[in-house]
């Protein structure tokens, strides 16, 4: 079942980071915004976390830009605002770690 | 009229320490309400409530408080609307003394 | 649960931030106004439940005693972290609702549970 | 679908209010309502009226006001986090005796009972933390 999108914008190895990675179910789906962009950065332990979960990750773009990652080749998908109002759409609740 | 205590224009007593019952005695009445030893049996459940949860409690908290505390023929909203006509939990608040609430519940 | 419920997870320490406050204004707004409603006390959020808590020494309204009155809004059992519990050795024994210890597994299938999470 | 938005994030600390108001440009575009947004916390800095944003900058409170007034959408600011941060309108101003209402007029002071409302009536209900 497909029931949470989790949104983290809180940076890698913070207590939300954390909770968030104990959290996350494979039903899930996980948001980077904001501060939690930086766990979308190529080789870096927290994207090696991230990836473990075995889950749908995607990144802001906008806030990807901001911070001067690029994600591409990576298990995170950039979606711009409309993708993010479309997974609210498609993931009935949410909860947001900041 | 001079009262025995500062007061703001919607008549919370502006420091909290200065309240005692002869202040009460004064809120109420300015509330038109004259104290019996029903009321004084409230007001002071209510200053025990904000002792013990550093809040004030909303009419559904103090319904149950009251009927916990003195049994279930008071804890009823009829019985605190009759000491306290309109809105219980706060008339009775700004009468025991409890700061002035910050939201409109 | 109702299909209604809102679950809350209270995620921050007691004054560290005013998300503690903010969390227990809504959550008894919301008993207040008869909504059904949880409480999850994840992560560090558990500090809240540490007993002998003064917020009046620092100025600020103490957070475990307004955790005390949820009983008054008929909010009789929280959610807590087992394992942040543990590591912050939190004494949940005195709290006057009923405690129900979550592992993470629990914790997710109570968000699922509920019709909106919010997080605080 | 119908939506609200809670936001707790101040206008000028992290990204949090920028993406909320932009987060709800896109899901009106996309054909959904929303009920209505609720700031509490910090996030009530977004309904200051005397926020001047440099001109190169984001105008948040501006950008919020815009979408209030285009969509007639209810933008509340929690009455307890607004009064300890000085956003008054003149109802609270005249009742504290401040000077001045301190509210952006797209803006409203309201009580938790509308982030009550808010969640009894909307299929979605999408926080913006800091």
């Amino acid at each position: 079942m497909t029931v949470i999108l989790h949104t983290l914008g809180a940076l890698p190895d913070s207590a939300a980071f954390n909770d968030c990675m104990r959290l996350c179910r494979q039903s899930d789906a996980l948001l980077l915004l904001g501060d939690g962009v930086y766990a979308a950065c190529p080789n870096t332990q927290a994207l090696y976390q991230l990836s473990a979960l075995g889950i749908e990750l995607y990144a802001l773009t906008e806030d990807l830009a901001a911070a001067g990652i690029h994600c591409e080749g990576t298990t995170v998908q950039p979606v711009d605002m409309d993708g993010f109002v479309e997974l609210t759409e498609r993931y009935s609740r949410q909860m947001a770690w900041y | 009229m001079p009262g025995l205590v500062e007061c703001d224009k919607e008549g919370f007593i502006c420091d909290l320490r200065q309240w005692t019952p002869e202040v009460a005695v004064e809120l109420a009445t300015a509330e038109g309400i004259a104290l019996t030893e029903q009321h004084w049996e409230i007001i002071h459940l209510l200053r025990q409530y904000y002792a013990q949860y550093d809040s004030a409690p909303a009419m559904r908290a103090l319904v149950k408080y009251c009927g916990r505390e003195l049994g279930a023929d008071k804890g009823r909203s009829i019985y605190l609307m009759r000491l306290f006509p309109g809105s219980p939990a706060k008339i009775g608040s700004k009468i025991a003394g409890l700061p002035k609430p910050e939201n409109c519940l | 649960m109702t299909p209604q419920s809102v679950l809350f997870v209270l995620r921050h320490s007691p004054y560290g931030s005013d998300m503690a406050k903010s969390a227990i204004d809504a959550a008894l707004a919301f008993a207040a106004f008869e909504q059904p409603l949880n409480l999850l006390f994840l992560g560090d959020g558990v500090l809240q439940l540490m007993p002998g808590q003064d917020g009046k020494v620092i100025g600020r309204k103490t957070i475990y005693k307004q955790l005390l009155s949820l009983p008054m809004y008929d909010v009789e059992r929280i959610y807590v972290d087992r394992l942040a519990a543990q590591r912050h050795r939190i004494d949940l024994a005195a709290f006057p609702a009923s405690v129900e210890r979550v592992s993470e597994g629990e914790a997710h299938a109570l968000m699922c549970d509920h019709r909106h999470v919010l997080g605080f | 679908m119908k939506y609200s938005i809670l936001v707790m994030a101040s206008p000028t600390a992290g990204q949090g209010s920028a993406t909320a108001v932009s987060f709800a440009r896109s899901l009106l575009a996309r054909g959904h309502t929303l009920h209505n947004v609720f700031f509490q916390g910090d996030a009530v800095g977004n309904g200051l009226a005397n926020a001047i944003f440099p001109q190169d900058e984001r105008n948040l409170v501006g950008e919020w006001a815009a979408l209030a007034e285009q969509h007639k959408i209810e933008l509340i600011l929690c009455i307890s986090s607004a009064l300890r941060r000085g956003v008054l309108d003149k109802v609270e101003a005249h009742r504290y005796e401040r000077a001045a209402s301190t509210l952006h007029p797209a803006f409203t002071i309201g009580g938790l009972g509308q982030l009550v409302d808010a969640s009894a009536n909307s299929d979605r209900l999408i926080t913006f933390g800091h």
